[in-house]
């Protein structure tokens, strides 16, 4: 048996696939690529890349540090092609921040005040909850791609039509 | 996907029907037969028998005849996702479609030529008592040596009289977080120890941890796992298993490798995230089964199969595929009553 | 009142070109592959290649995706048939349609929804050209221990990097007696001792021989053999090979098993006798693909594939199959004008 | 392994399949059973079963003597289910018996002229060839079936009506 390759992609390079339509408008499956998505955003942008009703999936450019963000639900987050650090702090008034009854992240001006929960350092393929309750920033110390898992929301970017096959 | 175990007791919310069938009763499993010893089953009017290269689904309107690698790869898929989200073509011709607590199995309500010539059936059943036939037929027409979730490298074949069976392989518990894999008391990670070596086509996937610094107190909240190692690890292909979960926003990635065993039908929007490799996909019409498109997907690429589509992957080399699903009951019927769009995004 | 197909007007010795179009050049063979050893190969503006479980057929508009054992055991079947009477559809998106010099390859053109959407596309070769290419294809894909003439139950899978070859198999010579089997001078019987031990599902086929008693001087004309016992030797299944021969009726059994590799698009009307066992066709339409029949086969069955139709067949049990042909061949361009019908008999 | 039956059939025991239509007219697909024409015609009635322009297979009920019969071109004849004897004499002026352009078997009555050429006893499943210039008669201790590959003549019943599925 031979040696297999796995292909992962990333941010520096990626190869697209497509829709070729035998029948049908392409536009209709939304095709896009979360690492060209991410190249030619700015850092920390969440674009959605997928969405379902109310959820998103979010694909940002990881680059330096994020501002901080929460939400009235639990996210997650992988870190798709590098190395992305997650900070958390566990709010001390959440509803203060955002409303318990609101969905998708919310920007947080400045640190949020609340006990230091720690922090988990993702590689390639590694997945963090971002737990309801809690602030949370990223950061990067080399450009890479994060995918998040969340509710459209006050921080999500929709650019459909810059990115989706047509 | 799996749905939750409460989908079969029904919910409080009525059970969608849209063809106004009644609930048909009237199981049945007979004795193994003499020549091939294989049992024969039936549920309704719908009769299935199994030979040495066959399995055959006979209605009133005739008799549909399928492989057995086929018919046990695409009956393996409708028992492991509890008939899934929408419809399983186990082909062109058979196949369930889920309303969540009862199923409709049909011959051809979604071939274009029977629904056209009238020659189409369709029964109604509770899903629960239609799901205990089918895991029985599962595990009587499933050899020693065939594994119908495996890959065809990996796995024997399924010709033959009956010899044995493979009941552990077609009894897997399907996986299904309650919140994320890895959180103290939920799915647990895949190691060697518990079972799960890497495949061998993921054998380049390093399986390092995340670096995980809890304060005291916070270690049910600070947590990550490695999920492409978790994927690297996956002993079953073209099933997905929900690894983390916002509300009816469920994340259920999985391991590809040849095709998948049925045709997907959807009732409702379901996104597809190409994590590694590549994947090409077959789309045809829901309803008829023409030809509308084929998607080839690449690493990173995000697609979304409309809810009017039934959809078949082919991947050569195993894959990672984050399968989306929003898991809300109340989709299907919106769609069905033209009050929630076919597609995910309009631009 | 026996209508002769020479009896229409209209027809002479130019080969049939329906769609209008030039014969197409561009054939290459290139080198294996680094990673999975096998050969591509070019004709004209289609491509092909394969890896370790799919083969891919690439046009300008765009890539069709087979299982490698599907491919190879429909490619094979072209080969050795010499690309048949009509369509040979490897499934129901690229085959070929022999015009007996000349032959169409195709992608999408025996399927409606390609056709209406425009996206089926069709380039014409010399017959000895293309199948110089098909040949080398069969051989170099074919791997060591795989049987693509073989039932599957008879061989081993196809799948992985390329290992071996097995062009004993794959290059044997397609049986074709000029008067009948067993005539001086004409094809052999078959034996063990020429190499066709009774297959193990036939093993109850009685092995004796007629009694034949020529007077001297017509050895060469009283002369008879144990049919029966022929096709219980077969080696290969799906293989129709000529018998017998009345002008242009051609009697060409076959033995059965398990599923024929093609869907054969009639360009004349085919009949089937069921000699033993049984046979289930699956019917579709011929240029849209639409099911329109399912036929059920026992022995002493006898039954007509119309000219409009193509038809796959299920043998669960090895079975004996008289496939019998009328190759004249005008008939084809006889019935595309209108001037013969689909149907053999009407009554 | 298990043990395999072969299924022959026979005049005295046939199952029978049949069209199912998804959408079509059973009736294009011509379907009979050789054993049922056979059982249900007289002894030697040589009646079509199939047809394919002048060509046909005809089916026939084996059961005493036949009379003589001649063609213009070879024909060939398997024995489905039982004994059949065949005897051929080698004709001293065919073309007496039957036009050399013609086709299709022409009865002859009466024993032809001719040199004995021998005769064949088929079992089930032989097939013997009714070679060109000669005339041949069966003969069956039995009742049983015989199958001719041959051409639309003078002694080929059509009796589609009586036998096909419609
Ligand atoms: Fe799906
Ligand atoms: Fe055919």
């Amino acid at each position: 048996m031979g040696q297999y390759t796995t292909d992962f992609g990333s941010i520096h390079s990626y190869k697209k696939g497509g829709v070729t339509a035998i029948d049908d408008d392409p536009k209709r499956y939304v095709f896009s690529n979360m690492f060209e998505v991410a190249a030619k955003s700015a850092p920390y942008e969440r674009v959605a890349v997928a969405k379902n009703f109310e959820y998103v999936i979010e694909s940002a450019k990881a680059e330096g540090e994020s501002g901080w963000y929460t939400a009235a639900h639990d996210e997650f987050v992988i870190a798709m092609d590098g190395k992305v650090r997650v900070d958390f702090v566990k709010l001390a008034d959440p509803d203060a921040l955002v409303d318990p009854e609101s969905e998708g992240a919310v920007h947080i001006e400045g640190k949020p005040e609340g006990a230091n929960m720690g922090y988990v350092v993702l590689g390639r393929g590694h997945m963090a909850m971002l737990p309801v309750g809690s602030a949370y920033k990223f950061s990067a110390p080399e450009t890479c791609t994060i995918l998040i898992q969340s509710i459209d929301g006050a921080v999500t970017q929709h650019k459909w039509a810059q990115f989706c096959q047509k | 996907m799996a749905m939750k175990e409460s989908a079969f007791a029904g919910t409080d919310e009525e059970i969608s029907n849209p063809r106004g069938l009644p609930i048909t009763g009237n199981f049945a499993i007979n004795p193994a037969d003499n020549i091939t010893g294989y049992k024969s089953f039936q549920a309704g009017s719908f009769k299935f028998h199994r030979d040495e290269y066959f399995c055959y689904v006979t209605t009133p309107t005739g008799v549909h005849t399928m492989p057995a690698d086929a018919f046990l790869r695409a009956l393996m898929r409708d028992v492991a996702w509890g008939f899934f989200y929408g419809t399983v073509n186990f082909d062109q011709v058979f196949g369930t479609t889920n309303y969540y607590g009862e199923v409709d199995m049909f011959m051809g309500a979604t071939n274009e030529a029977y629904t056209a010539a009238g020659r189409d059936f369709v029964e109604r059943f509770k899903a629960d008592k239609l799901m205990d036939v089918f895991k029985q037929m599962v595990s009587d027409w499933t050899n020693e040596g065939y594994d119908p979730f495996a890959a065809p490298m990996e796995t024997g074949v399924p010709w033959g009289i009956k010899n044995g069976d493979n009941d552990e392989a077609v009894s897997r518990e399907r996986v299904t977080a309650r919140r994320m894999v890895g959180l103290p008391g939920d799915t647990p990670v895949r190691t060697d120890a518990n079972g799960y070596p890497v495949n061998r086509m993921f054998a380049d996937v390093v399986q390092d941890q995340p670096e995980v610094h809890a304060e005291p107190g916070f270690e049910h909240e600070v947590s990550a796992y490695n999920l492409f190692a978790y994927l690297s690890r996956s002993d079953v292909t073209w099933n997905p298993s929900v690894c983390s979960v916002v509300k009816d926003s469920l994340f259920c990635p999985t391991s590809e490798e040849y095709i998948l065993p049925v045709e997907h039908g959807n009732d409702r929007c379901e996104w597809f995230i190409q994590l590694t490799d590549e994947i090409t996909w077959n789309v045809k019409d829901g309803a008829t089964g023409r030809p509308r498109a084929i998607i080839n997907m690449k690493a990173g690429d995000c697609c979304c199969m409309p809810a009017d589509i039934r959809h078949q992957g082919f991947s050569a080399k195993r894959s990672m595929l984050l399968v989306w699903e929003n898991g809300s009951p109340k989709i299907p019927e919106l769609i069905r009553q033209g009050l929630a769009p076919d597609v995910a995004v309009e631009f």
